[in-house]
């Protein structure tokens, strides 16, 4: 397979995988254009195999053996040889906080990708306190793991992916053991991070609140299959599939329609809350 | 200091606190520790919650040695006890030792971090790769065990408040009972570390690690002229100690 | 991989022995501490020789956090990687049999317990082999003999989780 | 049973470095059979003070009123089962709890603890598994084989099966897809129907808004609010000021600047009448 330089930094083409000691395939047929700094969303209920997907985008899980099967990771197709340069250019930030956590203080973690590159001493310490930086942990760095929030933890884990310069970080349900304000802080840290280093973001998530703010594009999972992909917006309409597959329904959505029944007449074209807003606004006026 | 230094100190010390066999040996060394206690700067109180726990036995070891030794002069027997002159500085010898060895692991943990100390362990045992030993590995592990005890500990006693809450009992009860007591709280524990050691090792993959081949370190450790000054303390004490022991 | 999640693991079950040894339960005389029940796990898990390895570092480490209470002494270190190495031999991949409980927990009283911990202490602190050992005859006596009963309720209950993983 | 603390203060490791006062003078009152919620940020002692509902901490200084007990500091640890049996504790994440060798005998395994014999035991644990919500035959499966969503299920039911009166539930639904989370919220507004008080520790603040009749908040281990819902939200600089959130209905209609509200609506419904009623007029 020839691999031709594209926009798109990640490609799935026609991706299987079952799982050992599993008859049934966790991912069927998984066809996945990702742009270069674009924000996808991945979402789907728990269990929907959302989560397999990232494991194949950097070789920790291998695809079954199929002749059309290919991932390609910035221009490289994944490959015994080219798995470690992928995981140099995708980083990502898994669910449980504490699992995830290897040194055994904030500084040693954040240099832990770093001592696994080789990279020499000085450099490393630069790297290291640049990134502490960056997340605006300094203060942190040499505080033990169990004295830090979940959300802090985050915050280090994605330092120690931003200090080995990735192109692509994946957030793994990396906000669903947080709290609110946590969550809220790392999203804005990822999305700011995003738009200086021109990274290209994908989020795991089942927050269809958080898709609409944030994301370019959707990628709707159930059952190892892919629903619907496209602008968020467009794939939340489409109310029965959402109810369907055990999601909530976007609060402006909800909303408009819950208007709709009481009598108010909202337009089609009416689909952000921004718009809402202003409509509304207007009919009072 | 470089911790590497302090642990070979503080094992150095545990050989040579054997060629002291005289009061004014004995007095030497309990000298030199003292100041050694006195360089940290740190309350005496640090030192005696390190002593503390062991108190009751240090006393009980040297009352049975006072009793069961026999030898020079003979004050007073019953049974099998006998109190002799012999026994009496032995035991108070061994008082000593106990002691000062405690203290000076004490000096050497109050003033190192944890993570330090096991730097320097690995350091020493580096020397064993001659044998074949997967000294690497045994680093690695060294590293989980260190950072999880921390997180493990929380997580203990998360789950025995949650069995506490359904009623489970962990202080009160027969001895079957109690010994059954202990299934609510293991296995929470250990499904729990399969849990771990499976998203763990899956996110070091993802980091990069593979192995320990062409790593280089964050953490280094660096020999400073203060260890030169441990040094030759030690080299000094030694020295005294075999000129004023008894030979 | 396969081997990178063993040693985690290792790592992670040292840990738990590690904080097991902080409790015990009983009268103060004869306080049995649990920190047996870890060297079991370790033998159970991971075999005799990754067992006493784990045993080693679990005594390292827990010096290196808590102080060790003998000083930083080899042969303590010995005795932490002896029991596992017992238990790993008695435990690994075998079923859960009553004998293997008693026969093990017999060697790992007179072969660690006394034996090797009476020599340490004599020659750390100089004290006579007779009143070291004197002095740890009654609880040896004793300890084994609950410690049995609890062994049997962990791999009664580490048996039944390995067969659903 | 209601709940009455009298000057709460709880001091973790008293007399050491790390001191630090856990709850600060807490005074309350909890009315019977009232659904209450407890918010404030991460670290501001609502789990410090929920776990001195059943004693697990015991207060510092201060005493406690409870399911017809008296916790001082003096209450010795023994015959605290009592206690636990009508005030119990589901913890964040309380799959992990779950030990036993089939589901049914791990949600029966309180009611056993709590003198139900074994038969009674595993008909509640029948009966629970049920209103959780889980097919009957995952029953005689091992805990450990199912999804996440079944685990935590089963181990709330392990909770709810010895029916306590007071049922005291950390984020219980932290981490699950929507749908899960909106039928487990409704488990626990049925078991305030049925006559128990339901106290529940969270961060969502839509479900503040949805279901407590009561609400304490919490920051730096004081109560600095205790009141109805609506009158915690009703002034907005103050919510900010305390770094808290406030439901999304009311955060939308803030944006509504020239529309008149009687009152805040924290609730969808809330709003969309309130917009009705704005644009009638």
């Amino acid at each position: 397979m020839k691999v031709m330089a594209s926009n798109n930094i990640i490609s799935l083409k026609h991706v299987y995988f079952t799982y050992p000691n599993s008859k049934r395939p966790a991912l069927s047929d998984i066809n996945l254009d990702i742009k270069r700094g674009s924000w996808t969303s991945i979402i789907g209920h728990n269990g929907s195999g959302k989560s397999t997907i990232t494991r194949l985008i950097n070789g920790l899980l291998l695809p079954d053996e199929n002749q059309n099967t290919y991932i390609v990771v910035d221009n490289q197709e994944l490959s015994d040889d080219t798995v470690w340069n992928i995981r140099d250019k995708v980083g990502i930030v898994f669910q449980n906080p504490d699992n995830q956590f290897v040194g055994a203080t904030v500084a040693d973690d954040v240099a832990f990708g770093l001592e696994n590159r080789g990279i020499e001493h000085n450099e490393m310490k630069t790297r290291v306190v640049k990134a502490l930086e960056e997340v605006g942990m300094t203060e942190y760095a040499t505080a033990e793991p169990s004295n830090l929030s979940g959300g802090q933890k985050q915050r280090v884990a994605i330092a120690g992916i931003l200090a080995i310069r990735p192109k692509v970080i994946i957030l793994d349900e990396a906000t669903a053991m947080l709290d609110p304000n946590g969550r809220e802080s790392i999203l804005r840290l990822v999305k700011h991070m995003k738009e200086r280093d021109n990274l290209t973001v994908i989020s795991i998530t089942h927050d269809v609140n958080e898709s609409i703010e944030l994301a370019d594009n959707v990628v709707v999972v159930n059952d190892g299959k892919i629903l619907a992909t496209g602008d968020p917006i467009k794939v939340f309409e489409n109310q029965a599939m959402i109810n369907e597959i055990g999601l909530e329904e976007p609060f402006i959505f909800e909303l408009k329609n819950k208007l709709i029944k009481a009598g108010i007449n909202i337009p089609l074209e009416i689909d952000t809350e921004e718009k809402l807003v202003n409509y509304l606004c207007q009919l009072n006026s | 200091m470089d911790p590497r230094g302090k642990l070979l100190a503080t094992i150095f010390f545990v050989c040579i606190i054997f060629l002291a066999n005289n009061w004014l040996s004995y007095s030497i060394i309990c000298l030199f520790s003292l100041l050694a206690v006195w360089a940290t700067k740190l309350k005496p109180k640090v030192f005696w919650d390190g002593v503390k726990p062991l108190i009751g036995l240090i006393f009980f070891t040297s009352l049975l040695q006072l009793f069961f030794t026999s030898g020079g002069e003979v004050y007073w027997k019953w049974w099998i006890f006998t109190c002799s002159s012999y026994g009496i500085t032995n035991a108070v010898y061994i008082f000593i030792r106990f002691t000062l060895i405690i203290l000076i692991s004490t000096v050497m943990t109050v003033t190192t971090m944890p993570l330090e100390i096991a730097d320097a362990m690995e350091w020493i045992l580096t020397p064993l790769k001659i044998f074949k030993v997967p000294v690497d590995k045994i680093a690695l592990v060294m590293s989980i065990a260190l950072r999880f005890v921390p997180t493990l500990f929380d997580e203990t006693f998360k789950i025995m408040n949650a069995q506490r809450s359904r009623g489970a009992d962990f202080n009160n009860g027969g001895l079957i009972k109690r010994a059954k007591a202990i299934a609510p709280l293991l296995v929470p524990l250990f499904i729990n570390s399969l849990q771990t050691a499976v998203d763990l090792s899956t996110a070091m993959e993802a980091r990069g690690y593979r192995g320990s081949e062409g790593r280089t370190r964050y953490r280094v450790l660096n020999w400073s002229k203060y260890d030169l000054y441990n040094l030759g303390y030690f080299v000094i004490l030694t020295v005294l100690l075999l000129i004023f022991r008894t030979h | 991989g396969e081997e990178l999640r063993k040693l985690v693991l290792l790592g992670i079950i040292v840990a738990i022995k590690i904080i097991l040894s902080q409790f015990s339960f009983g009268p103060a005389m004869v306080k049995v501490g649990l920190g047996f029940i870890g060297s079991v796990m370790l033998g159970y898990l991971f075999g005799p020789i990754w067992g006493a390895v784990g045993g080693g570092i679990s005594d390292l480490i827990s010096s290196a956090i808590f102080g060790n209470q003998g000083g930083f002494f080899i042969g303590f270190t010995l005795t932490a990687m002896a029991a596992p190495l017992i238990y790993g031999l008695f435990f690994y991949k075998k079923p859960v049999e009553i004998w293997r409980i008693i026969v093990s927990t017999i060697l790992v009283t007179i072969i660690v317990n006394i034996a090797m911990n009476t020599l340490w202490v004599s020659l750390l602190y100089g004290v006579d082999l007779k009143v070291a050992l004197i002095q740890r005859i009654p609880k040896e006596a004793i300890v084994p003999w609950i410690q049995m009963v609890v062994i049997y309720f962990v791999l009664q209950a580490l048996s039944r989780v390995k067969i659903k993983k | 049973m209601s709940i009455k603390f009298n000057n709460v203060s709880y001091i973790y490791s008293p007399g050491s470095p790390l001191e630090k006062k856990g709850l600060d003078d807490v005074n309350f009152e909890i009315k019977d059979n009232s659904f209450v919620t407890i918010i404030g940020h991460t670290g501001s002692g609502k789990s410090t003070l929920m776990q001195h509902f059943n004693a697990l901490l015991k207060p510092s200084s201060g005493s406690i009123e409870i399911a017809g007990k008296v916790i001082t500091p003096e209450t010795k640890n023994k015959n605290l089962k009592e206690l636990r049996k009508h005030v119990s504790i589901v913890f964040q994440f309380p799959e992990a709890q779950l030990f036993e060798d089939t589901v049914i005998d791990d949600i029966a395994f309180g009611p056993k603890n709590f003198g139900y014999s074994e038969k009674k035991a595993k008909d509640v644990a029948k009966e629970w598994l049920e209103k959780v919500g889980l097919d009957p035959e995952i029953g005689n499966k091992s805990p450990f084989e199912l999804s996440g969503g079944q685990m935590r299920r089963v181990a709330i039911a392990g909770v709810m099966a010895y029916q306590p009166d007071i049922l005291c539930l950390d984020e219980p639904a932290a981490g699950l897809d929507p749908q899960a989370r909106k039928q487990m919220m409704n488990l626990f507004v049925e078991y305030q129907k049925a006559g128990h008080t339901v106290i529940l520790v969270t961060h969502n603040m839509d479900d503040v808004a949805q279901y407590a009749d009561d609400v304490l908040v919490m920051e730096h281990g004081k109560l600095i609010k205790h009141d109805i819902p609506k009158n915690i939200f009703a002034d907005r600089t103050w919510v900010k000021k305390h770094y808290l959130n406030e439901p999304t209905a009311s955060m939308f209609a803030a944006y509504l600047t020239d529309y008149n509200f009687d009152e805040n609506p924290l609730t969808i419904d809330k709003l969309v009448d309130e917009i009705k009623s704005n644009l009638r007029k």
